[in-house]
């Protein structure tokens, strides 16, 4: 399987994601430049964490009208796997990709911890390999990962089982204690939560290796029934 | 020349916590008046007179200035003999 | 034309303008001598920016001269921009610290921004990759609102830089006490992993190469900051501040990754970043480095406001921007590789053979001196030192009620819990923090081998107060011990001074006494200086800051599962006590 | 009622990372002409009639509302009936 690491300027959370991919994952990875049009030859894209633009006017905003990001429409579009951690969620929110839009978090300032999350949906190609409901821990690392959405999106995220996890202690505000929602279609997860800063033991925690392997297991699944 | 003043404020009803940071500490600071404290944007920039339409400034607001999820923008414009 | 503004050389000298500048009488007479004529308005400004102390150390010279800076693992000491440890596999560690109390004392966010941004910057210039900060920080008592105030937006502005350039903030110490009150600590530190064969030096070699700028245009940000620095701070300082450096952190990432990438390239000869006094000293440093000269046209340098003078363009701290020299002839496939991370790289001057320091600006040269009278030359002073006639006031301590007083003392600022400050700290990014804040020292580990790095800063300044001797002795011991702790062994120091104004006998007599201890120290734990800074003129209308040395020490963790940490394990497990 | 809006901007020559990388997206969106764009703080908040002075506001905006090391501030006041 092959996997899209996209790197704007600003990034900084790309090589963490590579090194996840490649080095403890064993999969084939590579970076594609933010100027790039074309993800034709991967089979998923991860946007990593960072601060694209300096995050200045808004955390992913600027990043989110570069070229490569039309390429990502597409290729979400055709049903891939599409994955947003950090400033990658909040780019994808920016780019309509997702609904709703970060804010600050609550009590304004960053915030640099490892944090208990709930595993809401066990039923997504992200998140096969959790139990349902079980409860994880991964690092968190943001200033903005404040989710807002009105309460019309809040329920349809609810109504089509789209929030993917939860805080079990709340760090920044987020509405509904959202750290991370799919679209409908089910194929593009965006979290604040970092899974790549939590693949080996020495780290603290591997909680998030179970989600990159859910990926490849639904695709291997999908791929040894086409091929 | 153009100036454009864009302005973006959070829509009503959006928690807006840096403003409520702000009162308060406002209202710590003996002010203690201060109300419903909201807290936006505020951009200037230069056009040439044949870029600076409506229809131009509003693209640039709608698609990078403001987010439409939870923001509003209005904007300004006015003439200006040269910077 | 701005320029015809300028005072005129004999202007500058009757009028005794040189002195507001920060040289005495006796330095100008011999910049005249070195010159052999009287300087300019933009000369004399070059000149009182390299002959301060923040550039020059002509006070603390003789001082940094008694620390060890050899050793076994030692591949480059003191006077690049960071010292260089060997740890196996051709592998090497780079680090330094450096302080920012000045700039942080009248605009905390920015300065302790810029402060950060400005250590990254002599790390990276050494090629090596940032792979963590710590910092060191004293402020007054936290009941002033003035205190918070500076506390909260130093604390804010390293975050601020450090999270967005993808470096983790693992460590670091905070002090609080009277005598920091108008004149906060702020001290930041820097390290780095390289391979041996990537090494750099800040050296502008070969006649006709091409001298390149890159990065952020030059504003008038902080004329003046090395002077700024190496004076007290005053009431009027707020004022007669010229506008205060803003940090761009975005455009320092792209900085790193387009320096990394380049220093691949070998038509890169030489490369430094542009850090107090900016062009000025970059350019004249890696000259005279060299044994060359050099010639700059600075019509050719980016320029953020228009109308500058060379005075203002030489004297500009503008953040974020770096000098390089590259082969004749090789300057596109600079160009090209700076590109990819949208950055420009754009020629402005050459090597000479004439060993000059000469500036061009619309069609005059405006300045013409010998380089090494401004990089080499600044006098050396050996200060009248005098032990302090106050009596340090020592009582003998009566503890009636021991659990009331802990519960006090673990109260009080300096010693409780930081967790507030480094939850705002991004101490993981880059996935090899194995040890975070919070335990004796960092470790990260070193991707690829077995091996990690265990890091600390550390100085308790009212030891030194009492005893600048032992106290000197004590702050590395206490680093040395914070190191062996984490299971890593101590393997070299930096430092960074911050002291009292050193004219005063009292405050050089104690700077004397804590560098002989820290020598001392060093020389029995076998932990080398290999780089470091002095900032001076810690002192707010006459009262000055504690003597505070701060080490920051690195040591290696041979193997993985060396790593100690601080926590208790396990109910049960007994306690012991080793040592006095 | 007062409402009270305050403009934040940074003085004049003092770097603006924001305004330089805002101003660059929109060239590349496009939007070719855009010049000198800088970015600052826009607040809003009411106060009672009593406390509406010019110099309360002012001593807000030097105590809290704008770093006067880097930056400007000015103004507006406007009555209106009820919040
Ligand atoms: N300014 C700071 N930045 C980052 N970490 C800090 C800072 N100050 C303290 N820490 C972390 O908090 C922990 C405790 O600090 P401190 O109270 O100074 O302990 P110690 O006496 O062991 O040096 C250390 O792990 C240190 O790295």
């Amino acid at each position: 399987m092959k996997f899209a690491v996209v790197v704007f300027p600003g990034s900084n959370c790309d090589s963490d994601m590579f090194y996840a991919i490649q080095g403890v994952l064993g999969e084939e990875v590579e970076y594609v430049s933010h100027h790039s049009s074309d993800l034709s030859q991967f089979d998923a894209v991860l946007l990593p964490g960072g601060f694209s633009y300096g995050d200045y006017l808004r955390s992913g905003a600027i990043a989110s009208v570069s070229p490569i990001v039309n390429a990502i429409k597409d290729f979400a579009s055709e049903g891939k796997p599409v994955l947003g951690v950090c400033n990658g969620f909040q780019i994808l929110l920016e780019a309509g990709l997702l609904n709703g839009a970060m804010k600050r978090n609550h009590e304004l300032k960053f915030v640099c911890d490892t944090t208990p999350l709930i595993v809401e949906q066990s039923e997504t190609i992200f998140t096969s390999e959790y139990e349902q409901f079980e409860r994880i821990e991964l690092p968190i690392a943001h200033a903005e990962g404040n989710y807002d959405c009105d309460d019309e999106t809040l329920k349809d995220l609810e109504a089509h089982d789209q929030i993917v996890f939860r805080y079990a202690d709340n760090p920044n505000g987020s509405k509904a204690d959202i750290a991370g929602i799919v679209n409908k279609e089910g194929n593009v997860l965006g979290m604040m939560p970092h899974p790549e800063r939590a693949v080996e033991e020495i780290l603290g925690t591997d909680d998030g290796l179970k989600l990159f392997r859910s990926i490849l297991v639904n695709w291997r699944e999908t791929h040894a029934i086409t091929s | 020349m153009i100036k454009v003043k864009v302005y973006v404020t959070l829509k009503e009803g959006v928690l807006d916590p840096q403003g409520k940071a702000i009162e308060q500490a406002l209202q710590a600071k003996n002010f203690q008046g201060v109300r419903d404290m909201r807290v936006g944007k505020y951009m200037e920039f230069y056009l040439n007179e044949d870029e600076a339409t409506d229809h131009q400034i509003q693209e640039m607001c709608e698609q990078l200035l403001a987010n439409p999820v939870i923001e509003d923008y209005r904007y300004e414009t006015e003439e200006v003999i040269s910077v | 034309m701005p320029l015809l503004l300028e005072p005129s050389p004999s202007e500058i000298k009757e009028q005794k303008l040189y002195v507001d500048m920060g040289l005495t009488d006796a330095e100008f007479e011999r910049i005249e001598q070195l010159i052999e004529r009287t300087p300019n308005y933009t000369e004399t400004g070059i000149f009182s920016v390299m002959w301060s102390e923040h550039c020059s150390y002509k006070k603390s010279k003789p001082l940094l001269s008694k620390f060890p800076t050899q050793g076994a693992r030692v591949l480059q000491g003191p006077g690049e921009g960071a010292g260089i440890i060997d740890i196996g596999d051709e592998l090497a560690v780079a680090f330094k610290i450096e302080s920012h109390n000045h700039p942080s004392a009248i605009e905390p966010y920015q300065g302790a921004a810029t402060g950060v941004g400005g250590i990254i910057r002599d790390v990276f210039s050494m090629g090596a990759r940032p792979v963590a900060l710590l910092n060191s920080l004293r402020f007054g008592e936290l009941d002033h609102p003035r205190t918070k105030y500076l506390f909260e937006e130093v604390v804010a502005g390293i975050a601020g830089y450090g999270n967005c350039v993808g470096i983790p903030t693992v460590g670091g110490e905070i002090q609080f006490d009277d005598c920091y009150k108008g004149n906060p600590l702020v001290n930041a530190m820097c390290v780095g992993l390289m391979k041996h064969e990537d090494i750099q030096v800040g050296q502008a070699k070969g006649i006709g190469n091409t001298v390149m700028y890159i990065g952020s245009a030059t504003g008038r940000d902080g004329i003046h900051g090395a002077t700024f620095a190496s004076e007290e701070l005053t009431d009027e300082s707020a004022e007669d501040r010229p506008a205060v450096q803003v940090g761009d952190p975005f455009m320092e990432k792209l900085l790193i990754e387009a320096t990394l990438d380049i220093i691949k390239s070998d038509a890169l000869i030489g490369i430094q970043d542009m850090g107090a006094a900016g062009l000025t000293s970059s350019a004249s440093e890696m000259a005279s480095k060299a044994g060359t000269g050099i010639e700059l046209n600075l019509d050719l340098a980016p320029q953020r406001e228009t109308g500058m003078t060379p005075y203002e363009m030489m004297l500009s701290e503008s953040q974020e921007r770096m000098l390089v020299v590259v082969q004749q002839g090789r300057e596109d496939e600079i160009k090209e590789v700076v590109s990819q991370y949208d950055l420009n790289a754009v020629e402005v001057g050459q090597v000479t053979d004439d060993h000059r320091f000469r500036l061009i600006h619309q069609g005059d040269v405006v300045t013409d001196v010998p380089v090494d009278a401004l990089a080499e030359d600044a006098p050396v002073y050996d200060l009248p030192s005098e032990k302090p006639s106050f009596n340090t006031n020592t009582q003998p301590l009566r503890i009636e009620d021991p659990e009331d007083v802990l519960i006090k003392l673990l109260q009080q600022p300096t010693i409780a819990s930081k967790e507030w400050v480094y939850r705002q700290y991004d101490y993981q990014v880059q996935t090899n923090t194995v040890v975070q804040p919070g335990s004796d020292a960092a470790i990260i580990r070193v991707k690829g081998t077995d091996k990690a790095i265990a890091m600390t800063t550390d100085c308790n300044s009212r030891y030194l107060h009492l005893d600048p001797y032992q106290g000197g002795q004590i702050a590395v011991a206490e680093a040395a011990r914070n190191i062996v702790c984490s299971g890593a062994d101590p393997v070299a120091i930096t430092d960074c001074l911050n002291f009292g104004n050193p004219d005063n006998p009292e405050v050089f007599w104690m700077m004397e006494q804590a560098t002989d201890g820290m020598a001392n120290a060093c020389e029995t734990l076998q932990t080398p200086v290999i780089s470091g800074n002095v900032s001076l003129y810690n002192e707010t209308n006459g009262q000055s800051v504690f003597p505070t040395p701060v080490i920051g020490m690195v040591g290696l963790i041979h193997q993985l599962d060396h790593i100690t940490t601080l926590h208790v394990k396990e109910p049960g497990d007994l306690v012991y006590v080793i040592g006095e």
